[in-house]
């Protein structure tokens, strides 16, 4: 790719330690917008020595995978199903943080929308609903999570294939097009805000959909520079979530407002939902229930078997844990 | 010293030779056409892309070897999906291209004809092209839902638009001289229309044609992510969300194939149309 | 039905003669007080009067860039953009000869001759017309395939398939060599005896003027500066001295004192 | 019936009365140009947005109110955020602009003046034109990255083709008869190109124009996806991602607006250089 | 230098007289057993021999449809397209004026007639052509301002600009007024009294071949039928027997057997 450094690179063995020394001029590129925000504004920013940070405002599956593709970038956050994605489509990632909410199923990120006028009370009503469904999306995902905790198989209900782009979702529901669709964030408030007065609802599905990981193409990992700067990098960032934990007015203010344009109050909202994780220093519980979710996707949508655990650089366990501890 | 003397071989059959040397100029336009030339360039593009592929300089990350594409065609026209997916495209797309077409047609005839008409017309075009039209794309699942409805009317909005744009602009640059004359013939609105305006407007509306039977193709790959199940636009937006790159790959060389022959057939309508026309590249 | 096949040639039944019967205004042109102007500089038509009545033959001479075609123009109603005042009147079947020849480019040669007419017999009427100007055979060439003059006798063939009660010539003859001219003169005259349309043709052969004309009027400074009657019956043989000295005066109003062309005078 | 006289009435400042009463014909062309008649079509519409939303027939789910979009914009421009958009992405539009213009004309003129060129160049590019876009996007970030060079090369990529095509198409469209005056009168080839092949292929430059700067526009949208901190394409892409519908609205508004003031410049351009035509629509 | 100065027009020097001086082959045309054919139906040229000496100025007449453009197209090197056979020689710089004026519609008139022109005094020329043919002043007029024998002109002078050693003119007076046209004889036959190149004209004016021309071709059937080498001296006034015998001749070859046009004659 273009963005290859002239300087030869130190390999580093799968497991062979993590190196301290960093190379002079050795650059990460790193496409986390809100840690970019956190450090900036904590000042944490002046902590990081040795190596320097070049921020891209990148985020979400598809987008980071096309800039690791094109080693355009070393690292960026996503939910759990774009490194599956990688894997299953030849890019190899490496997942070297992960993050989750305390209390998952109180705040989650995606109810289901039910357009006025259609009864669904829980997930067993969904059988016989149109359901909108976009296989590559995490909204995807959802759904057949759902259908699988509620028993249904794909053919007891009607999914239509509709891709979450802007405000699909929330016009198809209104129009009645389908029945029932993933809704998140603000979509799901101005859903309700636009129909819940004609009957538009929404349910919880008591699924757990707050994974959250920080990942980078496996090439990153192989250069001792660059493993070295994360790692770092790493430490400085569970100060800055931290530092979010601690200040979340002026997060919600600097980022939500001042970087992504909302207004203060749907900042606070969503830091309080979907934005609200916590560094996770022991990773097992974690792993085994991104090994579900793709199992699921593997026989729902005829994707070869994973074993994920092969997804995970854990020598960052123990720094996100000394990090954890240290703070 | 640019008018010069050279002399051209005659046939070899003929038994008395007949002398033709003629007076050659310096050619300044392009010359005679070469039959076939559109898929030259396209043909290099393809051996090229082999050759990459070959010799390891293209990563197959990157873009899909060749061969792994022609087999994954394979894969596709066995199973049928290929087919079915050009089958049900093809529908749509003549569908809304028939569609558009007559509406930029009547749309570029009333704005062309008449200044109130343009004043209504043409600025609402100019907007609509201006719009992105993913952002419209809500407005129209609002407005005609998901159905096939939805499908053919965008992909006809679509084609209207350089349909009445091109119409328009050559309607509008057909010499006065032919306008006085028809004034002068007496000829009635609706047959100035027939023998003045549509044959002077032809080449723009020929030119406007190949813009829309491609925005035809490229609408599908919009319009079918939304409750399709079948097409080559749904075809590569689920190969895409699933990371299939070499069926996207195929998806695009089906694309380009059906690019470089819509753009073709229309350039042969074009020579059959306007033969009667006598310019640089008819010459 | 018989006064619109334009074409429609009986024989001769009487020489045109130089006034003409009939209702006497409809299908007469008044030109009143004429002024036309194409910028600040000044005028090219400059308070023209011109009377023209049903049936009759006017030819307009006058030097390359004074106003002829503007004259034209202002009575085919082509001059809507163009600043001046005046009274216009023409009647309401006007056709036009264009000084250059305007064929529709993409419309085959008889396609081009019977643009816009009606009825069933419309090609034929064309198709006749065409062998007239001796184009018989050519009716489905290209505009482009024509020679020069053959346009030019398409574009003839257009108008007087028409059949119109004002035809506007402007310099129809010009791309002709002499037996085709000739040729041409008589059909327009034949054509003329049958249907007595007014006619207002601009031409720069003054012995054409003299020979098919009731009368020669000649534009100079942006108004009729000569208007002649053409009294020499229907024998006018250059031969005539009454002819030759027509031709002088009006070679004279054109500014040619002496028609005995001597090339090394005017070379000096 | 179709010759009639009508009368003029004459300025009522001038003392003595100057007739002017002409053989009008029926017009068949459309008359006079309205000025700014392109705006006159939008107002209608907006018009019909206010009423439709003040009357609520327009359900503001569906398609937010003009006054609230109107605020909504007041509060954008306030915090700086839309003028600072304006900026950003004027400067990756123009340079983009800049660019694929000079690569359009280039192409369009090898292309168009020789048949090998058109050989190479022409099939190509008609592939690119059938590829939708968003498939494209993976392969440009992979040779060009993600920053600034891949915006900007991208929206020339786009502009480059309307160019092109427009420009190749009104060249060969050049009345063959031009070229034989420039063969007899012994012109070079770069005379040539600058004296008949520029300015006859003029009309087709400038509405491939009007299709390039609106290109150039939907560019920024696909474009500021993509590692963005500012623009108006990533204004939209941004609150539609939140579901922020004002918002949205008002960058289509800005669309609108931007895409209306630039046709109406490349036009009002058209008709100052091709003042020397006499057609249709400059009668 | 000073022969490429197109329009610096020195006193007369002398007439321009019968076979030129100079090599005998630079400058001159030969053209032998020229074929051309547009369609299979027949050939418009056929087997056409025709020599040209430097200097020369041959006058071409013909019926309308007759070949004569075609055969200009031939020594112009426009006809790479029409079928056909046959040896085409011309010098090296020749200029053409189209039958059709074909001024650039998107230059002016002065940008038209200097189109192409290297150095510096081109503009200089151009508009001292432009004073020559009588468009003094209208250098800046777009070519649809002209009226079309000022369109004529200003081709005229486009060509008479550039010095050629072949003059190719189609038709180049046909849109001309009587004093204009001898004003432009003039100007011609000063400029080839100077520049002594070869001439081709195209003209259906009998009168004027004989003015203008060392020689006289009739095209007939695809051949040259008539070739007259005129003798008149320089002052060449069609008071002249001689002159009337030519004249006679010359109309004889186009089919006009008698000139005194007789109206109803021809008419009936
Ligand atoms: N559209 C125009 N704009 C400016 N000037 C014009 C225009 N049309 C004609 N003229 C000028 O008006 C004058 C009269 O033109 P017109 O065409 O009537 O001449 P004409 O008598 O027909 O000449 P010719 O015999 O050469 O055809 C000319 O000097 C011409 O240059
Ligand atoms: N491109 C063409 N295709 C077919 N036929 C043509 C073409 N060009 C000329 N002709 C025919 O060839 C014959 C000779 O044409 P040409 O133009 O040489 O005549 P011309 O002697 O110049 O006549 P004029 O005096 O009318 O200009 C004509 O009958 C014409 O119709
Ligand atoms: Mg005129
Ligand atoms: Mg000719």
């Amino acid at each position: 790719g273009c963005g290859s450094d002239s300087t030869p690179v130190k390999a580093l063995a799968a497991d062979a330690a993590l190196p301290d020394d960093v190379a002079d001029g050795t650059v990460l590129r790193l496409g986390i917008p809100d840690a970019e925000v956190a450090l900036e504004t904590s000042g944490l920013i002046d902590e990081v020595e040795g190596y320097r940070i070049e921020w891209a405002n990148i985020s979400g599956g598809p987008q980071s995978l096309e800039a690791f593709r094109a080693g355009a970038l070393d690292a960026s956050s996503v939910a759990e199903i774009p490194p599956l994605f990688a894997t299953w489509t030849d890019t190899p990632v490496k997942i070297f943080a992960v993050s989750e909410n305390p209390d998952p199923l109180d705040n989650p990120i995606y109810e289901l929308g039910v357009a006025p006028g259609v009864e669904v009370g829980d997930l067993a009503d969904l059988k016989g609903k149109k359901i909108a469904y976009s296989p590559g999306q995490a909204q995807g995902a959802l759904v057949l999570k759902a259908l699988q905790k509620a028993g249904l198989a794909q053919d007891d209900v009607e999914l239509v294939e509709l891709q979450s782009v802007n405000d699909t979702y929330v016009n198809a529901l209104g129009s009645k097009q389908v029945d029932v669709a993933p809704l998140g964030g603000t979509l799901l408030t101005s859903y309700l805000a636009k129909y819940g007065p004609d009957g538009g609802t929404s349910i919880r599905t008591g699924i757990r959909d707050d994974a959250s990981v920080l990942y980078g193409p496996a090439e990153v990992f192989e250069d001792a520079d660059k493993a070295a700067a994360l790692k770092d990098f790493v430490r400085l960032w569970v100060k800055a979530r931290q530092w979010v934990k601690d200040h979340p007015d002026e997060f919600a203010q600097a980022y939500y407002v001042e970087h992504e344009g909302l207004t203060l109050e749907d900042g606070k909202r969503l830091l309080a939902t979907s934005a609200n994780r916590d560094v996770i220093g022991s990773w097992d519980d974690f792993i085994a229930r991104q090994q579900e979710t793709a199992d699921l996707l593997s026989s729902e949508q005829g994707h070869p078997e994973l074993d994920v655990t092969t997804l995970y650089d854990r020598r960052y366990e123990q720094v996100v844990a000394d990090a954890l501890g240290g703070s | 010293m640019t008018a010069s003397v050279i002399s051209r071989p005659t046939a070899e059959l003929t038994p008395v030779t007949v002398p033709d040397r003629r007076v050659l100029r310096r050619r300044l336009g392009p010359g005679r056409r070469i039959p076939f030339a559109l898929w030259l360039g396209p043909l290099l593009l393809v051996a090229l892309w082999f050759l990459a592929s070959w010799t390891g300089v293209l990563d197959p990350r990157t873009l899909s070897e060749p061969w792994v594409v022609v087999s994954t065609a394979g894969d596709l026209i066995e199973s049928g999906r290929l087919q079915e997916a050009l089958r049900v495209s093809a529908v749509r797309a003549f569908a809304g291209l028939g569609l558009g077409i007559a509406v930029g047609l009547v749309l570029a005839l009333v704005s062309g004809l008449s200044r109130v008409g343009e004043a209504l017309i043409d600025g609402p075009v100019q907007v609509k092209r201006a719009i992105p039209s993913l952002a419209l794309m809500p407005l129209l699942i609002l407005w005609l839902g998901i159905g096939e409805e939805m499908k053919i009317i965008t992909i006809a909005i679509g084609v209207a638009i350089p349909i009445y744009i091109h119409t328009h602009n050559g309607l509008r640059g057909i010499d006065g001289r032919y306008v006085e004359l028809a004034e002068t013939a007496d000829l009635s609105r609706s047959r100035f229309v027939r023998h003045v305006v549509l044959p002077g407007a032809t080449p723009g509306f020929l030119l406007g044609l190949r813009f829309a039977v491609t925005t035809s193709l490229l609408s599908l790959v919009v319009v079918e992510q939304i409750n399709a199940t079948s097409g080559i636009g749904h075809l590569i937006t689920l190969a895409s969300s699933y990371g299939q790159t070499e069926i996207i790959v195929v998806g695009l060389v089906v694309y380009a194939l059906l690019g470089l022959i819509a753009d073709g057939t229309v350039r042969l309508i074009e020579r059959k149309a306007l033969s009667w026309r006598r310019t640089l590249g008819s010459r | 039905m018989a006064t619109h096949t334009g074409l429609e040639v009986s024989p001769t039944t009487g020489p045109p003669t130089g006034p003409p019967t009939g209702p006497p205004t409809a299908g007469a042109v008044r030109v009143e007080q004429l002024h036309r102007s194409f910028n600040e500089a000044g005028g090219v038509l400059k308070g023209l009067d011109l009377q023209i009545a049903p049936g009759q033959f006017v030819a307009l001479i006058g030097k390359s860039g004074s106003g002829k075609s503007t004259l034209l123009r202002a009575l085919a109603g082509l001059d809507r953009e163009v600043a001046g005042t005046g009274i216009v009147e023409v009647p309401d079947r006007v056709s036009v000869v264009f000084q250059d020849s305007r064929l529709l480019p993409w419309k085959r040669v008889l396609d081009n001759v019977v643009l816009g007419l009606d009825g069933r017999d419309a090609r034929d009427r064309g198709r006749q017309a065409l062998a007239e100007v001796g184009l018989a055979g050519r009716e489905r060439s290209w505009p482009h395939e024509l020679s020069g003059g053959e346009q030019q006798r398409a574009a003839l063939a257009r108008s007087l398939v028409r059949d119109p009660q004002l035809l506007l010539a402007d310099e129809p003859f010009g791309a002709l060599d002499a037996l085709t001219r000739i040729r041409m003169h008589a059909l327009l005259h034949r054509l003329c005896a049958v249907h007595r349309p007014a006619v207002l043709l601009v031409t720069h052969d003054v012995d054409e003027a003299i020979v098919l004309a009731d009368r020669v009027i000649v534009l100079v400074d942006g108004v009729v500066a000569t208007d002649l009657t053409i009294d020499l019956g229907d024998q006018r043989s250059p031969a005539d001295p009454r002819f030759a000295a027509l031709r002088a005066r009006l070679l004279a109003d054109l500014g040619v004192e002496d028609d005995t062309r001597r090339v090394v005078e005017v070379a000096v």
